[in-house]
């Protein structure tokens, strides 16, 4: 039964519910160990990152720089930053669930107990959903796309900064779990009966950890809408805005329109664990499928969020590396526009087997399978570039190449997935784990790696290492496979996810190759780094100027890095491809006649309202009341200070610009094309 | 064959740049308006809950047991009258009287005052007769989607408040004229979601 | 942003493409609105119809009216305002959020009448 | 037939190299069975346009290379009217195919219509009556009742092959999924609802069951052994759980729904007769009211409602009416049968 969990016996009003009991590394057995080794080595590096910036005296830089910043190619990075920290972490969730797995038979219980393997596959999902797979897909919108349509920031660039805040405290919620209190057990979607039935601060971290994030991604939406409605250069009309803004486009209305369903959701479960109300219990009326039904209103349009951009970026590269412009540019864009209408018809396909009606569940298998058309116009249209073209491997093609290859193959198990009658047999296996990791790291992640190799030079002024890129790409593509393979296998045997123990001592060798393959993917997260680490050494030899890859949209019409400013002019369109045409005109960069040039300033608003939520949303989690009033009236005061200071933009003279102007990386623009 | 020309001063024009500073198009307005379509969403996910639990009483009172139609009509009355006061507000800005507009704001803010007291009264005496939220999924559902509104309209009053304070100190700038109409927007929006509430929770709500 | 050291945007009011409306018609919106209310409470407070169903649906259709005239007369939606972007979002959201209403209750419903022990399909099979 | 011969394709290699059985591809129950081959079908369907798909792009990739100078280059390139229409056209019609099979595939196997067959050519014989399981989802274990035999199980479920099986499902407190991938697909359970299974299993042997989704920490162990066995042994089988004697009533289920890991299975010669029903209807405690009292309350004050309002004709009654209706038609048929099944005879 469901107890409510809001009566004070037992609580302090100064600390809530948090005691000493709340620190599991205070405890003296292996988890607790295990923990305090973690706890020891993050404070160990934390202090240590501090103490070089105090020595270097980098806190003024980073304030003033960084943290205040309302630039979108600063917020950008920091959200590429964030992201590959909770990469880390992510990473090490999925590395512990391969090793309990390949372990874990028979007699050998492992060495996670399961309270522990639900937190850690829980963990898992949510963060490299939330703030692996959206941080970087932000990022890149961030980075990209005001460049692409020749605008000097977004439309609100104070609220870019507010929500990055916002993601970033998020995040930092779900990292605290780990050292103060435990996390939920209840999956990445926070099923209730689990979710409304565990005690202890577990699941209230992962729902104020995402109300938090989801509140920053909803604002990120909106402003990316507004950026690339308003602020497109004179001339680009809708049908000739580069196709990774048509797709940042379509999933900033996805997240318009769903985020908000999140957010309600999570609203609900918190007032049922909070005060006792019944949406989701099992007694006076409470409804648990009302609540995986709002959820996947959230979910399955979410993860079309994921891959709309990405499909953005490949059709930026496609076109670019083989050295034609992209084929059927209407027709992609209708097929983005279809996908993201359509994305939000299915989301019944991840519960057929709850018991609804043969008329529902083919109703929403039909719609489900409807995708799978946009979708291969798009891999068509991708192959038809590249038909009669000039196709060179480099980093990010090659990527490309690998996404094409494996994600058609995982999008035809989702096919094999809506088919309902099949679903009946192969819902919640682990041939569902292989379907999305299959989409998710063929089509997500190779889309990132991709993307990163191909505007790294934009936002460093040097190229990314190949022999390193293509050897991380080799490593994950066989790793993907290896790791993968076998659980579409044991998928067919119907063998369950989310196990931490299996009987059947044949399953072993699977779960072995699949450890296996973890580990090639881990050589190649780690070759990643090291091409990073050896781009950066060299990065003299690797340097390059505005257009190394002889780019045909606007970003590469501008030094690398780009300028605060963006753009000298403003980019008058006449054509797609607007940079390619310019080029092919003769144009020549003016280095006279500037303007004095308008721009927003930082402010630190942003971050004091951040860090205001995250104390309100601990204290919540807590029950720390006094905290959570105090932190939320400063929340509204903070806003509301903010909205007296009228004076927000700044000009910058054009002496400063006509001095980047003529210094600026701006060299190969004639030798981009060779490369 | 270079297209750019030289112009008298000597300098480069090119017909792939805006040598003047193109007209900046401010997006407040339009991200305000996407804001509230998002805000739909949140009000569409409890507008189902209700619909889905509405009739789940457990055995508690039903929806026709304890709502009172009389009261919503006060209430529904008061909001509407808010929602054209607003508007002389907005009329008057276009005119630049500024105490009016200040007078309107005030009546505006009133009348949504009276809204929510009169609903924060029928909430006390519900649960004051054991028709709380956590009596059953039907209250639960009730008590969010209405409660939900009235949390909007309080910010509401409370950004009134403060764009009173501000029009007084600094008049009719341009970022306070766009906060008005945004703050118009909000009001609007409030009172069409109402209609919803009104018609659905209540009035259907009562029949089922 | 005020960028009042450059040009006045205040005096030539920059966000004329949006309609602001006139006191003609926010009275219309009001008096439409007025009545619309009206006519709902009378129609269930009178109990004028047999049905209760019938009165719902009316109540219901009477709401959509409703909420025209005042995205209409108050909120000025047009085709025009913001390049047509404001009328093209609040289609799109009307269009999910039907979507999302509509096929939720009917999913509801559906498992509801398949899995609730007072459903019918209960009665009959369930003892 | 073309299935069979994908599905040997299939299987010859994994076979070979697992031990272990493919039991999704080649089940032993004819639901699950169907349920295959409609997978098998469609995936082969889809296969004809992803397989050209996979080639194309290994071919285009090796053809346009840069260092190719032979190959054909054409800067401008960029559209054709007939190209695009094809990569609509293409994947429209596969999906065409693959959604008509689905339409009525899923109207086929939907787990609440009663088997109209129990193999292929081998349809239910009119005298037969199915065999009624009522399951339970406990914290984490499963437990079923035989109301036709009496008796009750935990993690142990049998019957005999060829017979048909209607399962009522429901939870104690959890949301779990039945299932036995040799039988049929899986179907939720969750509490205060009850969903429904038909299936039947044709070849005897003990296959696994387990619950498919997640349920709290002893979700890893929740499995049970189902036996398909013939009549004889299924009648043995039920004789000796009666003799192992042991009543399930109130205060044993009590006992039994603690949450508890790794439970043995183990059998009841009896039990209480409504208990199926009070877990369903959440009333296991005597202070609970059943649920389907409240909703009768609840009608009993709409009708109170509804003489306030005397107008109505149509209101919710309509509930109790409709439930009278069925009763009837139950009468009529004589045998309990899901309305909606019923309708489509
Ligand atoms: C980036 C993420 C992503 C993407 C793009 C997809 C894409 C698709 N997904 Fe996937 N899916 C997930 C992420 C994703 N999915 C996740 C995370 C889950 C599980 C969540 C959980 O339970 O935890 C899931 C679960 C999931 C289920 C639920 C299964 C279950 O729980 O039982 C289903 C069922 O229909 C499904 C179907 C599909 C389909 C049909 C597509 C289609 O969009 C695929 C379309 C692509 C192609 C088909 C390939 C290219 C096309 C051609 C080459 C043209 C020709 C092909 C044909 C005509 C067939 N997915
Ligand atoms: C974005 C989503 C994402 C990603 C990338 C991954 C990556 C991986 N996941 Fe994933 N996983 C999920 C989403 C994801 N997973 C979800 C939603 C669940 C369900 C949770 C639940 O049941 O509730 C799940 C569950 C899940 C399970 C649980 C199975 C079970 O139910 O028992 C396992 C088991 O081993 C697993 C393994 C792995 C492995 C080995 C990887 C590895 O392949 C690799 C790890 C990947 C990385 C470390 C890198 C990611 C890199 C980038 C995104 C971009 C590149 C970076 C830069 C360019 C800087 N995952
Ligand atoms: Cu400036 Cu209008
Ligand atoms: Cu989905």
């Amino acid at each position: 039964m469901l107890e409510p969990i809001t009566h004070p016996a037992g609580r302090s009003l100064l600390f809530g519910r948090l005691t000493l009991d709340s620190l599991p590394f205070l405890k003296p057995d292996l988890e607790g160990h295990i923990v305090l080794a973690t706890l020891v080595g993050v404070l160990l590096g934390g202090l240590a990152i501090l103490g070089i910036v105090t020595k270097k005296r980098l806190w003024g830089y980073l304030w003033n720089e960084w943290f205040t910043s309302v630039d979108h190619k600063k917020l950008g990075i920091m959200y590429m930053i964030l992201g590959t920290v909770m990469l880390l972490r992510g990473f090490a969730d999925a590395v512990m669930m391969r090793a309990q797995q390949a372990v874990a038979f028979g007699p050998n219980m492992g060495y996670l107990p399961p309270e522990h393997y639900d937190q850690i596959f829980t963990a898992h999902g949510s963060i490299m959903i939330f703030f692996v797979a959206m941080a970087y897909i932000v990022g890149l919108i961030n980075y990209v796309m005001p460049l692409q349509i020749g605008s000097r920031d977004v439309a609100f660039p104070f609220l870019n900064n507010l929500s990055f805040w916002f993601t970033f405290w998020g995040a930092i919620t779900f990292m605290v779990s780990l050292f103060v209190g435990d996390f939920s057990t209840a999956g990445w979607l926070g099923y209730p009966p689990v979710s409304e039935l565990q005690q202890g601060p577990g699941v209230d971290y992962y729902i104020w950890g995402l109300q938090l994030s989801g509140v920053g991604t909803l604002l990120s939406g909106v402003n990316f809408v507004v950026t690339i409605i308003k602020m497109r250069a004179p001339g680009m009309t809708m049908m000739k805005m580069p196709v990774f803004t048509w797709t940042s486009l379509c999933t900033s209305g996805l997240i318009i329109a769903t985020f908000p369903v999140l957010t309600a959701t999570l609203l609900l479960l918190s007032l049922d664990r909070y005060v006792g109300t019944h949406f989701f219990t099992s007694d006076f009326g409470g409804n648990v499928m009302m609540y995986i039904n709002l959820i996947w209103v959230w979910g399955h349009p979410e993860v079309y969020i994921l891959i709309l951009p990405i499909f953005g970026i490949y059709s930026e590269i496609v076109p670019t590396f083989s050295g034609k412009p992209l084929f059927g540019y209407s027709s992609m864009v209708y097929a983005t526009c279809a996908i993201m209408i359509l994305s939000y018809l299915v989301w019944l396909h991840h519960f057929f087997t709850m018991g609804s009606g043969a008329d529902v569940n083919s109703f929403f298998a039909l719609t489900t399978m409807i995708i799978s058309i946009p979708t291969g116009v798009k891999i068509f249209n991708w192959l038809f570039t590249m038909y009669r073209g000039r196709v060179h491997f480099t980093v990010p093609m090659l990527w490309t190449m690998g996404f094409l290859f494996t994600f058609t193959i995982g999008g035809m198990t989702g096919v094999m997935l809506s088919v309902a009658p099949a679903d009946f047999l192969l819902h919640n296996s682990l041939f569902l784990i292989a379907h999305f990791h299959n989409v998710i790291i063929g089509g997500v992640v190779f889309g990132v790696f991709a993307g990163v190799n191909y505007w790294f030079p934009k936002a460093f002024g040097f190229k990314l290492d190949e022999f390193w890129g293509k050897a991380s790409f080799w490593f994950w593509q066989i790793g993907f496979w290896l790791a993968f393979g076998p659980l579409y296998i044991m998928g067919f045997m119907g063998v369950t996810r989310r196990l931490s123990h299996f009987d059947n001592p044949a399953l072993q060798p699977y779960f072995i190759v699949a450890g296996i393959g973890a580990a090639l993917i881990a050589l190649g997260i780690g070759s990643f780094v090291l091409q990073i680490a050896i781009s950066i050494l060299r990065r003299k030899q690797y340097a390059v100027g505005g257009d190394p890859w002889n780019g045909r949209t606007l970003e590469w019409a501008t030094s690398s890095p780009p300028p605060g400013y963006n753009f000298a002019f403003t980019p008058n369109v006449h054509q797609r491809d607007a940079w390619m045409d310019m080029k092919k005109h003769g144009y020549q960069r003016p280095l006279e006649g500037f303007n004095d040039i308008h721009m927003p300033s930082n402010t630190a608003a942003g971050v004091v309202i951040g860090v205001l939520s995250f104390a309100c949303c601990f204290a919540l989690v807590w029950y720390i009341w006094w905290l959570a009033a105090a932190s939320f009236v400063g929340v509204i005061v903070a806003s509301i200070v903010h909205t007296f200071n009228y004076h927000r933009d700044y000009y910058i003279p054009k002496d400063e610009v006509r001095t980047f102007e003529h210094s600026g990386n701006w060299q190969p623009e004639s030798q981009g094309a060779n490369a | 064959m270079s297209t750019t020309a030289v112009d008298s001063a000597g300098i480069a024009r090119s017909p792939f740049l805006c040598h003047e500073e193109p007209h900046a198009h401010n997006g407040t307005l339009l991200g305000f308006w996407i804001y509230l379509m998002s805000d739909c969403f949140i009000f569409a996910s409890l507008f189902a809950c209700y619909a889905v639990l509405g009739t789940s009483t457990a055995g508690g009172p039903t929806a026709a047991e304890v709502l009172d139609l009389h009261g919503l009509a006060v209430n529904t009355a008061l909001l509407l009258v808010s929602s054209v006061t607003f508007g002389f507000a907005m009329l008057e800005m276009a005119r630049r009287k500024k105490g009016a507009v200040l007078l309107w704001l005030a009546v505006s803010g009133l009348l949504a005052a009276g809204f929510v007291t009169l609903e924060l009264r029928e909430f006390a005496s519900m649960i004051a007769d054991g028709a709380g939220p956590g009596r059953s999924a039907f209250l639960s559902s009730f008590f969010t989607l209405v409660g939900t509104h009235g949390l909007h309209v309080s910010v509401g009053i409370l950004w009134l408040i403060v764009l009173m304070v501000q029009l007084g100190k600094f008049g009719f700038n341009e970022a306070n004229i766009r906060r008005m109409q945004c703050l118009s927007m909000f009001w609007h929006f409030l009172d069409l979601v109402w209609v919803g509430v009104f018609s659905f929770v209540y009035l259907a709500g009562v029949l089922r | 942003m005020s960028h009042s050291d450059s040009h006045d945007h205040a005096a030539h009011g920059h966000d004329e493409h949006a309609n602001h409306g006139s006191l003609r018609s926010y009275l219309t919106g009001f008096v439409l609105a007025g009545i619309l209310t009206v006519i709902p409470f009378w129609l269930v407070m009178g109990h004028v119809f047999q049905s209760h169903w019938v009165t719902i649906t009316v109540v219901l259709l009477l709401a959509i009216v409703q909420i025209l005239v005042h995205v209409i007369y108050f909120l000025h939606l047009d085709t025009r305002s913001e390049g047509g972007w404001n009328m093209l979002s609040f289609v799109f959201t009307i269009v999910l959020v039907v979507i999302v209403l509509g096929a939720s209750i009917w999913v509801m419903y559906n498992e509801n009448t398949n899995m609730m022990p007072m459903s019918p399909q209960y009665q009959h099979n369930g003892e | 037939m073309t299935v069979k011969r994908l599905r040997g394709l299939l299987l010859l290699p994994l076979v070979l190299l697992s031990g272990c059985h493919l039991a999704l591809l080649d089940p032993s129950g004819d639901i699950a069975r169907q349920q295959s081959d409609i997978m098998l079908v469609t995936t082969g369907i889809t296969l004809l346009i992803v397989v050209p798909v996979l080639v194309a792009i290994g071919v285009i990739a090796w053809r346009y290379r840069a260092s190719n100078k032979q190959a054909h280059y054409d800067a401008h390139w960029d559209h054709s009217p007939s190209l695009e229409l094809l990569v609509w056209a293409a994947p429209l019609l596969i999906i065409i195919a693959v959604g008509a099979i689905t339409w009525i595939g899923t109207h086929q196997v939907d787990p609440y219509r009663p088997l109209s067959r129990v193999a292929p050519g081998k349809p239910v014989a009119a005298d037969v009556k199915p065999l009624e399981v009522d399951v339970v989802s406990l914290r984490w274990k499963w437990l079923f009742f035989y109301p036709q035999y009496g008796i009750a199980t935990v993690n142990q479920l049998a019957a005999p092959v060829d017979r048909p099986i209607q399962f009522k499902l429901t939870s104690d407190e959890m949301m779990d999924a039945f299932s036995i991938p040799e039988l049929a697909g899986m179907i939720y359970t969750m509490p205060g609802m009850q969903t429904m299974l038909h299936a039947v299993i044709n070849k005897p042997g003990q296959y696994q069951g387990f619950s498919a989704n997640y349920s709290g920490e002893g979700f890893t162990d929740m499995r049970f052994t189902f036996d398909g066995m013939s009549q004889q042994d299924f009648d043995s089988w039920i004789a000796k759980a009666r003799a192992s004697g042991g009543t399930l009533d109130l205060q044993a289920y009590e006992q039994l729904r603690q949450p508890e890991r790794d439970v043995p299975a183990r059998a009841f010669g009896s039990f209480e007769p409504d208990l199926f029903t009070r877990i369903l209807e959440r009333c296991i405690d005597a202070s609970q009211t059943c649920m389907s009292q409240t909703m009768s309350g609840d009608a009993m004050q709409d009708m109170h409602n509804d003489n306030a309002a005397p107008t109505d004709a149509a209101k919710p009654d309509g509930m109790q009416a409709m439930a009278k209706s069925q009763a009837a038609l139950f009468v009529a048929h004589g045998q309990p049968a899901d309305p909606r099944a019923s309708a489509k005879h």
